[in-house]
């Protein structure tokens, strides 16, 4: 049990960052939530590539014979890193123009795109 | 050439629907010429049919089209409106039940 | 701010540029490259907008644009310097001239010159992310004047 | 330079969309011109593509390796990211090529000046490059990557009407719901990856066995790819999306949803289509039945142009569901009726990316020329506007699926084809139809019928021109449909049922 413990936190994070978006109602509260759910499965992307007692994977200086940790999850996490950087900075934007006309920055408020 | 298309147990040629379409026409017109010419333009006979009542402007707006269908089902309707609530944890939590519908038909 | 943190940020901003030039640098044979190196060196920036206040480098903000343009036009770029084999090929490594040194497979001492295009990648994306994310903590900064998107 | 078309229609707007703000500093004119010549040439390349895709051989380029066919490493594995274009998605790609420049053309002159008109514009580029980034791309973190690129640059463009307030909280909203939908996606393929080691689409779908793991990834993905697609319960972005967006540009964002629904049946026919059970078909179907009938009637309710025609384009990707669902539930038996109803759901996207395309410049006309989309305050458009009002009545014809123009065609197809599997499905389906003629016969009383309405400004010409050349597009599908079904619908749902021929083409490298 004590192998795959990485992922269940993963799967924590995951669920606490959805349960953020499904019961907060503050708007930066919600792109909270989201950064939430993108480090749970950067975490888990990452994990997924460790080998147990390996070494970074980086040749220089690299001491003979020691088994290295998989580089491509951590180079998918780096690419889901930069997309999370640019969505939260979107929608911290976008939460600032709101607040700016309505004053408020609660979603029960924001509200007149209905029907 | 490349007009029909085989659709299994049938055939959709677009031109020959347009013939029949031409005969449909054709025939509305030989019937529409052996009708009455004396259509009073101006007159009451113009005016939208508002169920009887006088209208002094009586402009059926688009809203009032289907005034009786939309009213007719007022109780589904309004409920599908309010499904639409415009707030944001509605729509993740709908997201959520398809997670947990797509798991459930999936996993179990 | 205060003027001690003005000056403390003065002597760091040159510190935190060559920290981030040192970091895309040395991309292809320490962990670091493009988006890390160009993360720090914003940071340098960040540190001067909070000292020195957003209006200090308000008027930059054109120039910022232009090199993350720039940054990104370079990084297309270098895609088609591959386009005589395939797209994103690595024309430039094992080819001799410019960090164009063959490298023995395996743990090695490390050496700059080699990985073909991968360096002047690292670097476009650079600068793409300096000017990139120092924008956005700049406007950030500016949303609370009347200065719009 | 033919030889590497995949990925220049890719390539080419990303530099163009980096440049496009470099340019714009030059003048205003060579910005616009450049946007237009760069939407010309992905079009060029997306036919060129097309035409050597879809005479049957699948196209694949692998980016960086020494030439561009040789797929494996010399382990036998496929290493590099490689664009695997079938038939299916050259069709996507024709459908992007033909909408994005027409797009281009009304955005041009649509957009005001001084509102960051360089940015959008830079983000449509992109978006444009997005699309067919996920139209061409063989490997599933790529696809993930396009799916986000298209993300942000769509939810830039809705929230291009900063003055306003509803604008930026439809792109707050639809941002949010994308994120998580990719972010959803990207845990599928984790899921893959650690279990596979591989995230080549081809090299995963041969290997999967239909563990445990990977029917979690599946549903990982149906959730994710079904947000992004605007299925049923979780369509509410679209209408504020569409509805929100400069209408010049929401042909773009119809497409960005039909590629994500490509996306899906990639990973429905192609990943899983050895390991699928009929029940995630039947699911398909069902989604699509509510797509249908729930947009269709919140249609009625509408008083917003714009809002209508977006629920009008939510009922479309549920006939799309409902056809390819059909040929999904058959997949096993692969009888002729599922090929009937795949070809129905798969020349519906085409037909719907140009009638909604159509409409939505329509309601780009009325908003320019009138200032409002309201229903109520409209009305009597069709004296001053008569070529717009004709284009909106076919298009709404169109879209309701009547005889002779181009939505009849597929939906008769989906019709057939769902009828043998059961005649409810069609049942609803024609029955939805009916329910959207009569909606939009309404959205076109309220616009354009009634008495005449003084009007100054004039409707600028590109828009008029783009909107001519959607409409002739929409009557020559509709009259000679024979031909694109021959030709490329024919070959698109076959690539969808022949998974062993997209792997041949990749893994015998």
């Amino acid at each position: 049990m004590i192998g795959n413990l990485p992922f269940v936190v993963c799967m924590i994070l995951i669920a606490l960052g959805l349960w953020t978006l499904l019961a907060k109602r503050n708007l930066i509260k919600l792109v909270i939530g989201m950064s939430l759910i993108e480090s749970g499965v950067n975490l888990f992307l990452v994990t997924l590539g460790y080998v147990r007692g390996g070494i970074p994977p980086i040749y220089t200086f690299a001491p003979e014979g020691a088994p290295m940790v998989l580089p491509t999850p951590q180079a998918l996490t780096l690419t889901s890193i930069v997309i999370a950087v640019a969505t939260t900075a979107l929608m911290l934007a976008f939460a600032v123009v709101i607040y700016r006309h309505k004053g408020t920055l609660d979603t029960r408020k924001i509200r007149d795109l209905r029907g | 050439m490349g007009v029909e298309i085989l659709t299994g147990q049938g055939f959709w040629h677009a031109l020959i629907w347009l013939a029949a379409a031409l005969g449909v026409l054709l025939l509305s017109l030989a019937l529409w010429s052996m009708g009455r010419r004396e259509f009073r333009r101006g007159t009451e006979a113009e005016l939208p049919f508002v169920s009887g009542e006088r209208v002094e402007d009586p402009k059926v707006g688009a809203p009032h089209l289907y005034w009786g269908f939309a009213e007719a089902l007022r109780p589904f309707l309004e409920r599908l409106r309010n499904l639409h609530s415009g707030i944001i944890g509605d729509y993740v939590g709908w997201f959520a039940v398809i997670l947990a519908v797509t798991l459930l038909l999936l996993m179990a | 701010m205060t003027v001690v943190v003005r000056t403390i940020s003065r002597i760091l901003l040159p510190v935190g540029l060559a920290f981030g030039g040192y970091v895309v640098m040395h991309g292809h044979l320490t962990p670091g490259g493009g988006f890390q190196g160009g993360a720090v060196a914003a940071s340098a920036l960040a540190l001067v907008i909070v000292a020195f206040g957003a209006a200090s480098l308000k008027g930059k903000k054109g120039l910022l644009s232009v090199l993350e343009s720039l940054g990104g036009v370079a990084f297309a770029a270098l895609g088609f310097l591959g386009l005589g084999v395939t797209f994103f090929a690595n024309v430039l490594a094992g080819a001799g001239g410019l960090f164009g040194r063959p490298v023995p497979y395996g743990p090695n001492p490390g050496d700059l010159n080699t990985a073909g295009t991968l360096p002047l990648m690292n670097w476009a994306v650079g600068f793409k992310v300096l000017a990139g994310l120092s924008a956005v903590v700049l406007l950030f900064a500016l949303f609370g004047g009347k200065d719009d998107r | 330079m033919s030889t590497h078309a995949p990925i220049l229609a890719i390539a080419v707007p990303l530099l163009g969309g980096f440049a496009l703000p470099l340019l714009a500093r030059v003048h205003r004119r060579l910005r616009d011109a450049w946007a237009l010549v760069i939407a010309l040439f992905v079009s060029a390349c997306a036919g060129y593509v097309a035409s050597r895709v879809l005479s049957g051989e699948i196209w694949v380029y692998v980016l960086g390796a020494k030439n561009p066919a040789e797929t494996l490493a010399p382990g036998g594995f496929p290493i590099r990211i490689m664009l695997t274009v079938d038939a299916l998605s050259a069709f996507l790609g024709i459908i992007a090529g033909l909408i994005g420049p027409l797009m281009f053309l009304a955005l041009i002159r649509f957009l005001p000046e001084e509102e960051g008109k360089t940015l959008s514009l830079t983000l449509a580029v992109l978006l444009f490059a997005g699309i067919m980034g996920m139209a061409y791309t063989g490997d599933l973190f790529n696809f993930f990557v396009f799916l986000e690129v298209t993300s942000i640059a769509a939810c830039g463009i809705i929230g291009f009407r900063t003055w306003t307030s509803r604008a930026p909280e439809a792109a707050f909203k639809t941002m949010l719901l994308y994120a998580l939908s990719g972010l959803f996606f990207l845990l599928g393929v984790a899921f893959l990856y650690g279990e596979y080691g591989a995230l080549n689409l081809a090299y995963v779908s041969r290997e999967i066995r239909g563990t445990a793991v990977d029917r979690l990834a599946l549903a990982l993905f149906l959730s994710g790819l079904l947000m992004k697609a605007a299925s049923a319960p979780m369509h509410f972005w679209a209408p504020d999306a569409y509805g929100e967006t400069p209408p010049a540009a929401a042909p773009l964002l119809v497409v960005n949803t039909q590629v994500s629904l490509y996306g899906l049946w990639r990973v429905l026919f192609t990943l899983y289509g050895g390991v699928l059970d009929r029940g995630v078909g039947w699911l398909v179907v069902a989604l699509g039945l509510l797509t249908m009938v729930v947009a269709a009637f919140m249609a009625l309710l509408q008083t917003d142009l714009g809002r209508l025609v977006a629920y009008g384009a939510v009922s479309q990707i549920g006939y799309m569901m409902l056809g390819v669902g059909v040929g999904l539930v058959a997949l096993p038996g692969k009888p002729p009726y599922a090929l009937v109803a795949t070809q129905g759901g798969v020349f519906h996207m085409l037909n719907d990316a140009i009638t909604v395309g159509l409409l939505f410049l329509c309601v780009a006309a009325v908003e320019w020329v009138r200032g409002t989309r309201d229903l109520r305050e409209l009305g009597g458009l069709g004296h001053s506007l008569p070529e717009v009002g004709l284009c909106f009545l076919l298009a709404s014809l169109a879209l309701a699926g009547i005889p002779p123009l181009n939505g009849f065609a597929s939906k008769i197809l989906i019709y057939e084809g769902s009828f043998k599997l059961s005649p409810i499905l069609t049942a609803v389906a024609i029955l939805t139809s009916i329910l959207l003629l009569a909606v939009f016969a309404r959205a076109f009383q309220g616009a354009f019928l009634g008495p005449k309405v003084s009007v100054e400004k004039r409707v600028p010409w590109p828009l008029l021109l783009a909107m001519g050349i959607l409409a002739v597009g929409l009557m020559v599908l509709g009259l000679v449909p024979g031909f694109f079904v021959e030709k490329m619908v024919g070959p698109a749902a076959e690539a969808l049922f022949s998974r062993n021929a997209y792997l041949f083409a990749v893994l015998r490298g």
